[in-house]
């Protein structure tokens, strides 16, 4: 961990208590043994393992946590969660604390990553689903081959008849009122 | 009409210094049926006791109230004071007036106010006390042992050695337990055959020792002093008296079974023994996979090609011991005691979908390997890769697997596989010089006599690298597998290319454990392993009198706490079996057989299956309760409707009548 | 009755555990109020409901039964019919207009001498804030 | 979910036509926001999936998903709708009353259907294949219910009734890297790399997947690992649909086969597939 000075503990440990119930697992039972750093796939280019952010959190590091890399680089793949021998949601705290990151303003420690997922999230505001070249323009540093051959994102229904529907992009002003009235739903419980 | 004597205890200060002695006194001489009071300055003194015994005889009081300490504390002793003063032991109450009361209050006025009120309830339930006799019982001087391993072997020896008759059931063909499987054992290197054998032949020479192998334990009656066993005697199709235990025939026979003393990685004849040093050394036939019982199976039907008619056992066999006559039996057998020692198997590790879900051949368990590393074994004491037979170089061991992990189940910590694993890796390189160890675990738990020296030896001595962190991940690559691990000490994932990965897989109780507990009316927990009456202070002993377990059923241990531990059975047996009669207590409960119905509401509940039914005169049906089995908890009391039944000492009526005088004054 | 001073509680303690969690008490020297008059049983399993509902049209203004933490029931499973029957017996109370909080059922162990003494404190608290049920 | 890719589109519609399974595309679906609306915030991520459960349940329709982040999120979103306040507070971000009572499948499990009877035309016999089924199609297996979550067996057994050999190996549920790929490219081509490098060692011919993601991440990135990490071959990645659609008789072009990054077509002519 990134500090230089002995680490001086608080009789109470707020941000412990935080994390715990704003996520409702008990971090307090982790006992280091590894596992999930052991699996994680993204553990080796973080600037802490997975494991050492839940010591991170036992000890009240909240700034270490929340400026960490390694909450950004986390993809939310679930190894960690379905192996840890305390049964401690990993993938889950570690998704709790990029929200608690950016709800602090802290920039992110991935930078990228960060300004990926909203350009991701603005095009499903503007479009309802993605569209690759709104992204291409949002995300510059695209890849076009990626997006190359998507015409569209079907969940497709069994049963029935075959009837495909052109695309069509309702979607978009439905996403606009959902994002809308999840800020309003946000302002009122804060 | 009562004559209750009521004696108040100062316990020097400790009573009278906040109780006022005498007003308690005063107080007590006025309440109903008292007909003397009176005071001691230390009533458990010699002097206390003497003025209690002669105040009965020239009083003649028939009943006493004590107040004083807890009656947890001098409840027998003041019993045998007023037995000795001729008075029924059981007419007798004390009044908690020194925990309960002046050690707990500071105010006197409160404290003697309540003092009197515990001394008037006393009075009470006392003038409803009857006298009890305690009731004596013969019992069989003989003790049954189920299981044969270390633990067994050693409570049967040291039963047998006291005097006592011994029947140790053992339900494989061989005795000697997991401890015949091992190599060697930490922390001293012993050869586990050289120390175990001696012993399983001591067992199988003993007069006193009756071995039933190959049977099992079907169904137990009775209760402490009393039990009756039907023991299954399962068929071996060898008549042991004839036989010499030759070896002529399972060299002969055909037939070739993965061997479950090998554990799967050698095989063995469908007539045969475990191992070279089983005892009884003598064959039995695995009926399942005989081919000769095969083709007399197949002649019932005739569906399906016929299989061979082998029988070359028979042929070979110098005595014509094998006997195709013999049937599965049940005997009934008398004991007076009971000891459970039915041990362990290895957690299955094939839960773990992370390490292969048991798909490759190269990831092993610790016992596979103890298999793999004994002379005995199927490799001829080599260490070769089960894949392919090479000698393996990098080997990766994994600690607490199925131990210490909620997600498979296992919370608890086996207690042997830290030590094992530093055996393991001081043994490899015993074998082979080039072998590098890895040991990943979470802590190195080496509590005990040279544990922990032993431990560092395995990081000293033999360059074995110890990570602290548990693997998340094995995968075949080519002919290796990859091991995923982090280093927590430095932080960083590891990997390691091996060629060979032991698990160190925990201890679970043997199968069936929990139907044997429920045989004998004895209780386990959610893993199987069965629960000792106090985890400190009665290791050995259950809640059900004349059952006691030991070893590893109880909870994972080591060989040197196995063997402390079947003694300290034996010793509580002997000291049972070594009396000529047993005293019960009498505060059991008593069916009114006027006021039972026959609903048996009360059976329902009783924890220890101390109720019978019963047949009357008049040919109904009602509750009887065995008063040898009866504990007095008195739950069948409150379960019983028509307030037939009542448990003798803490009777309805008394309980009332404590309540009654308390609210009414 | 002689509690001068506040409301009497009965308290129905197991031999095994509780009985002896309260003499643990006395030993360590924890004080507690003295309003409560404990009777001895040897098991909660022991307490019949209906002498509990006695308790209370006798006029005691609580009652407490304690007995063994569930699973160390020196009965196996004494405690175990006890927590059931209890709730039963709590909602009856309720039916009977006697406030359920009068009775309270407790698990102490033969070593919680202070936890005891903390619930005998805490509840006679209690039953002096709701008062006598004479009074009220 | 970033969008399906026109292979699989395809594949997948003309495998269903085929085996009779009817498709009807939700007219309004809306992207979960995958990844990138969890990461950012939680009610969002929860009411974007949400209005998609709602149209399906309107239809009264199972939900079959492709994307296996998609599903995942889908899955997710119903697990945690389990909670009452949960639901309350979705339902008034969608500004609908939801439900949970929708089923919601990956296209895998429906097209792997052992009642529904394949009629193959070409068995796909000597090609040997790596199913890879990525992280999020059967994790965690509390909330999606679908297979084992280390030894997952539902696609193996398909491509063995496609006379195909599913080879055992051990990667099969490991993380390619998902949504990281613009960012931080390093992390997925070394992940990416150790998949594909042990799915060859294993033995296979190619790699089956049923993600788009997933398919994104081990097809366009192979050259890429040869600069970066010494990769030397190519190991073509085919969605599971292509693999059907190839023995049930449609051609490499049908099936688009052609379009991959790391072309195919070679190593199937090889088999003699082609
Ligand atoms: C890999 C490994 C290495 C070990 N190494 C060491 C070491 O180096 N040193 C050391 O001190 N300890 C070691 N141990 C621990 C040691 O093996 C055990 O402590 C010991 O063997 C336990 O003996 P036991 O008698 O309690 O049980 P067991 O040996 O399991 O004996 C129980 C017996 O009861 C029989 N049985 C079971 N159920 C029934 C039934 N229903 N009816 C009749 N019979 C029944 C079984 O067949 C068996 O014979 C090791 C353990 C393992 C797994
Ligand atoms: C701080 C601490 C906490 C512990 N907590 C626990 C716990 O929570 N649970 C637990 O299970 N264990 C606990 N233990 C361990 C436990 O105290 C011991 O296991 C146990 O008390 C040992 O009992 P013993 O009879 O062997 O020895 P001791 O208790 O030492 O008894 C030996 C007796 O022999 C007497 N003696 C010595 N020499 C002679 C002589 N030459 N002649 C005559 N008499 C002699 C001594 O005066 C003493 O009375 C704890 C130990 C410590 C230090
Ligand atoms: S796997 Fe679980 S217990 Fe182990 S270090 Fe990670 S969070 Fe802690
Ligand atoms: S969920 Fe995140 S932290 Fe957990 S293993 Fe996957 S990438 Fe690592
Ligand atoms: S009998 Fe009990 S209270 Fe009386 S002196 Fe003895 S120890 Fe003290
Ligand atoms: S050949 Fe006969 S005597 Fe020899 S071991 Fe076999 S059964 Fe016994
Ligand atoms: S009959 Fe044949 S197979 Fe059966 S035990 Fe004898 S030799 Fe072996
Ligand atoms: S003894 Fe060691 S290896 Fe075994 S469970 Fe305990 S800590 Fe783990
Ligand atoms: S509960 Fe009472 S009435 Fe019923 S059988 Fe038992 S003793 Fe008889
Ligand atoms: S008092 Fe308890 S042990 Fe005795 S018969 Fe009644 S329920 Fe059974």
């Amino acid at each position: 961990m990134p500090e230089t000075s002995a680490i001086v503990l608080e009789p109470t440990n707020n941000f412990l208590s935080f994390v715990q119930s704003h996520t409702g697992e008990n971090i307090t039972s982790c006992y280091q043994c590894g596992k999930c750093s052991a699996g994680c796939p993204t553990a080796y280019a973080m600037d802490i393992t997975p494991r050492q952010v839940m010591r991170g959190i036992q000890l009240g590091l909240k700034d270490e946590i929340l400026d960490s890399s390694a909450i950004w680089l986390c993809v939310s793949c679930q190894t960690c969660s379905l192996r840890c021998p305390r049964e401690i949601d990993i993938a889950k705290i570690m998704e709790s604390l990029r929200l608690f990151s950016q709800a602090e303003g802290r920039p992110p420690a991935q930078r990228e990553i960060a300004v990926f997922y909203s350009a991701f999230l603005q095009q499903v505001r503007l479009f309802g689903r993605l569209h690759e070249i709104g992204l291409a323009i949002t995300y510059n540093v695209l890849s076009m081959h990626f997006f190359n051959n998507i015409k569209r994102l079907p969940a497709l229904l069994t049963r029935g008849k075959l009837k495909l529907v052109p695309q069509r992009t309702k979607g978009s002003s439905e996403v606009r009122q959902i994002e809308a009235r999840v800020k309003e739903l946000e302002r009122k419980s804060s | 009409m009562s004559r209750i004597g009521v004696f108040v205890c100062h316990c020097g200060t400790n009573i009278g210094g906040v109780v006022n002695v005498p007003e308690v006194v005063e107080a007590a001489r006025h309440m109903p049926l008292v007909a003397y009071a009176d005071a001691n300055k230390y009533t458990c003194s010699e002097v206390g006791q003497a003025s209690i015994r002669d105040a009965i005889r020239e009083q003649r009081l028939d009943r006493v109230v004590i107040a004083s300490c807890s009656p947890r504390m001098h409840e027998n002793t003041f019993r045998r004071t007023v037995a000795a003063a001729g008075l029924n032991p059981y007419l007798l109450e004390i009044s908690n007036i020194r925990e309960h009361c002046s050690w707990v209050h500071s105010d006197s006025k409160d404290a003697t106010a309540k003092a009197i009120d515990l001394v008037r309830m006393a009075v009470a339930k006392v003038a409803r006390h009857e006298s009890l006799l305690p009731k004596q019982v013969g019992l069989t001087k003989r003790a049954l042992i189920i299981g044969g391993g270390i633990t067994g072997i050693q409570a049967a020896l040291d039963i047998a050695s006291a005097g006592h008759e011994v029947v140790l059931v053992e339900k494989e063909p061989s005795i000697g337990g997991r401890m015949s499987q091992l190599d060697k054992t930490f922390p001293t290197l012993d050869c586990s055959a050289c120390i175990l054998t001696p012993k399983m032949v001591d067992v199988a020479q003993h007069p006193n020792i009756t071995l039933l192998t190959y049977s099992e334990v079907k169904e137990v009656r009775g209760f402490v002093g009393n039990f009756e066993v039907d023991i299954l005697k399962k068929a071996k199709m060898v008549d042991y008296v004839k036989c010499t235990g030759c070896g002529t025939c399972w060299q002969a026979c055909p037939e070739r079974i993965p061997s479950e003393f090998d554990m799967g990685l050698g095989s063995r004849p469908a007539i045969y023994i475990p191992f070279a040093q089983a005892v009884p050394n003598k064959p039995v036939i695995d009926i399942a996979n005989c081919r000769y019982e095969k083709y007399l199976k197949w002649k019932e039907t005739e569906e399906g090609p016929e299989p061979p008619q082998c029988r070359i056992c028979e042929g070979v066999c110098p005595t014509e011991a094998i006997d195709r006559s013999q049937k599965d039996e049940i005997i009934t057998e008398k004991f007076g005691a009971v000891v459970v020692t039915t041990g362990f198997k290895t957690f299955d590790h094939s839960v773990y979908g992370e390490y292969g879900g048991g798909r490759y051949p190269d990831v092993i368990s610790s016992l596979e390997l103890e298999r793999l590393m004994s002379a005995a074994g199927p490799t001829g004491g080599e260490v070769l890769r089960p894949s392919d037979g090479s000698h393996p170089k990098n080997v990766v061991f994994i600690q607490c697997v199925g131990s210490r992990d909620d997600k498979v189940g296992r919370p608890y910590c086996s207690k042997v596989c830290c030590m094992y694993t530093a055996k393991h890796a001081i043994m490899l390189r015993e074998h082979d010089h080039e072998v590098q160890c890895y040991v990943f675990y979470i802590d190195v738990r080496a509590g005990g006599k040279d544990f922990e020296e032993f431990a560092r030896r395995a990081q000293d001595e033999t360059g074995a690298l110890y990570l602290r962190g548990r693997v998340s991940q094995i995968y075949q690559e080519g002919k290796n597998l990859k091991v995923l691990g982090e280093d927590s000490l430095i932080g960083r994932p590891v990997e390691i290319e091996a060629d060979l990965v032991v698990l160190a897989t925990g201890m679970e109780p043997s199968d069936n454990a929990d139907l044997i507990a429920q045989k004998l009316n004895i209780s386990y927990n959610t893993y199987n392993f069965l629960i000792e009456a106090h985890p400190k202070l009665r290791p050995v002993e259950t809640q059900t009198d004349g059952i006691f377990v030991a070893g590893t059923c109880v909870g994972p241990r080591d060989i040197p706490d196995c063997v402390a531990h079947g003694g300290a059975a034996a010793a509580k047996v002997v000291a049972l079996l070594s009396q000529d009669s047993l005293t019960t207590d009498p505060l059991t409960s008593i069916v009114d057989p006027m006021k039972c119905v026959g609903c048996f509401a009360c059976k329902e509940v009783c924890p220890f299956n101390a109720i019978d039914e019963q047949v009357t005169r008049d040919k109904r049906t009602i509750a009887s309760i065995n008063e040898s089995l009866c504990k007095g908890c008195g739950l069948c009391v409150v379960a019983c409707r028509p307030g037939a039944v009542n448990l003798r000492g803490f009777t309805s009526q008394q309980l009332l009548s404590e309540v009654l005088t308390l609210v009414r004054g | 009755m002689s509690v001068d001073n506040g409301p009497l509680i009965i308290g129905f303690l197991c031999n095994w555990c509780s009985y002896a969690g309260a003499d643990m008490a006395g030993t360590s020297r924890a004080a507690y109020p003295a309003n409560i008059r404990i009777i001895r049983v040897p098991c909660s399993g022991r307490v019949d409901p209906l002498l509990i509902v006695k308790c209370f049209e006798e006029g005691a203004d609580a009652v407490l039964v304690a007995g063994c933490h569930p699973g160390d029931c020196h009965y196996n499973e004494g405690n175990y019919y006890s927590r059931r029957r209890f709730a039963l017996l709590r909602a009856l109370l309720d039916f009977m207009g006697i406030e359920k909080e009068r009775f309270q059922v407790e698990w102490v162990s033969a070593s919680e001498g202070k936890r005891f003494a903390k619930i005998v404190t805490k509840f006679t608290e209690e039953m002096i804030e709701r008062g006598s049920r004479k009074a009220s | 979910m970033h969008a399906t890719a026109a292979e699989y589109d395809v594949s997948t519609r003309l495998v269903c036509q085929k085996l009779g399974v009817e498709l009807r595309e939700l007219e309004d679906w809306v992207c979960c926001g995958a990844s990138a609306a969890h990461s950012t915030d939680h009610l969002l991520s929860l009411a974007l999936p949400a209005h998609t459960l709602k149209q399906a349940e309107e239809k009264g329709l199972p939900l079959a998903v492709p994307c296996a982040m998609c599903f995942s999120r889908l899955k997710f979103t119903l697990h945690e709708l389990e909670n009452k306040d949960t639901l309350a507070l979705v339902s008034g971000a969608v500004g609908k009353e939801l439900s949970t009572a929708v089923t919601v499948k990956p296209m895998l499990q429906v097209l792997a259907d052992e009642d529904i009877p394949l009629p193959i035309a070409k068995p796909l016999s000597g090609l040997k294949v790596a199913c890879y089924y990525g992280c999020l199609l059967v994790r965690p297996p509390e909330v999606v219910g679908f297979d084992d979550a280390e030894n997952p067996q539902t696609m193996d057994h398909l491509i063995e009734r496609l006379g195909a050999e599913a080879i055992d190996w051990g990667l099969k549920t490991s993380c390619c890297g998902a949504g990281v790929a613009f960012a931080r490219l390093d992390v997925v081509l070394k992940l990416s790399h150790r998949i594909l490098s042990l799915a060859q060692k294993s033995g296979a011919d190619c790699v089956a997947v049923a993600c788009p993601m997933c398919h994104a991440n081990l097809d366009m990135y192979q050259k890429d690992m040869t600069v970066k990490l010494g990769w030397k071959t190519e190991l073509p990645v085919l969605y599971f649909t292509q693999l059907m659609g190839l023995s049930l008789g449609f051609s490499p072009k049908e099936l688009l086969l052609d379009k991959h990054i790391t072309n195919p077509l070679p190593m199937l002519r090889e088999k003699k597939l082609t």
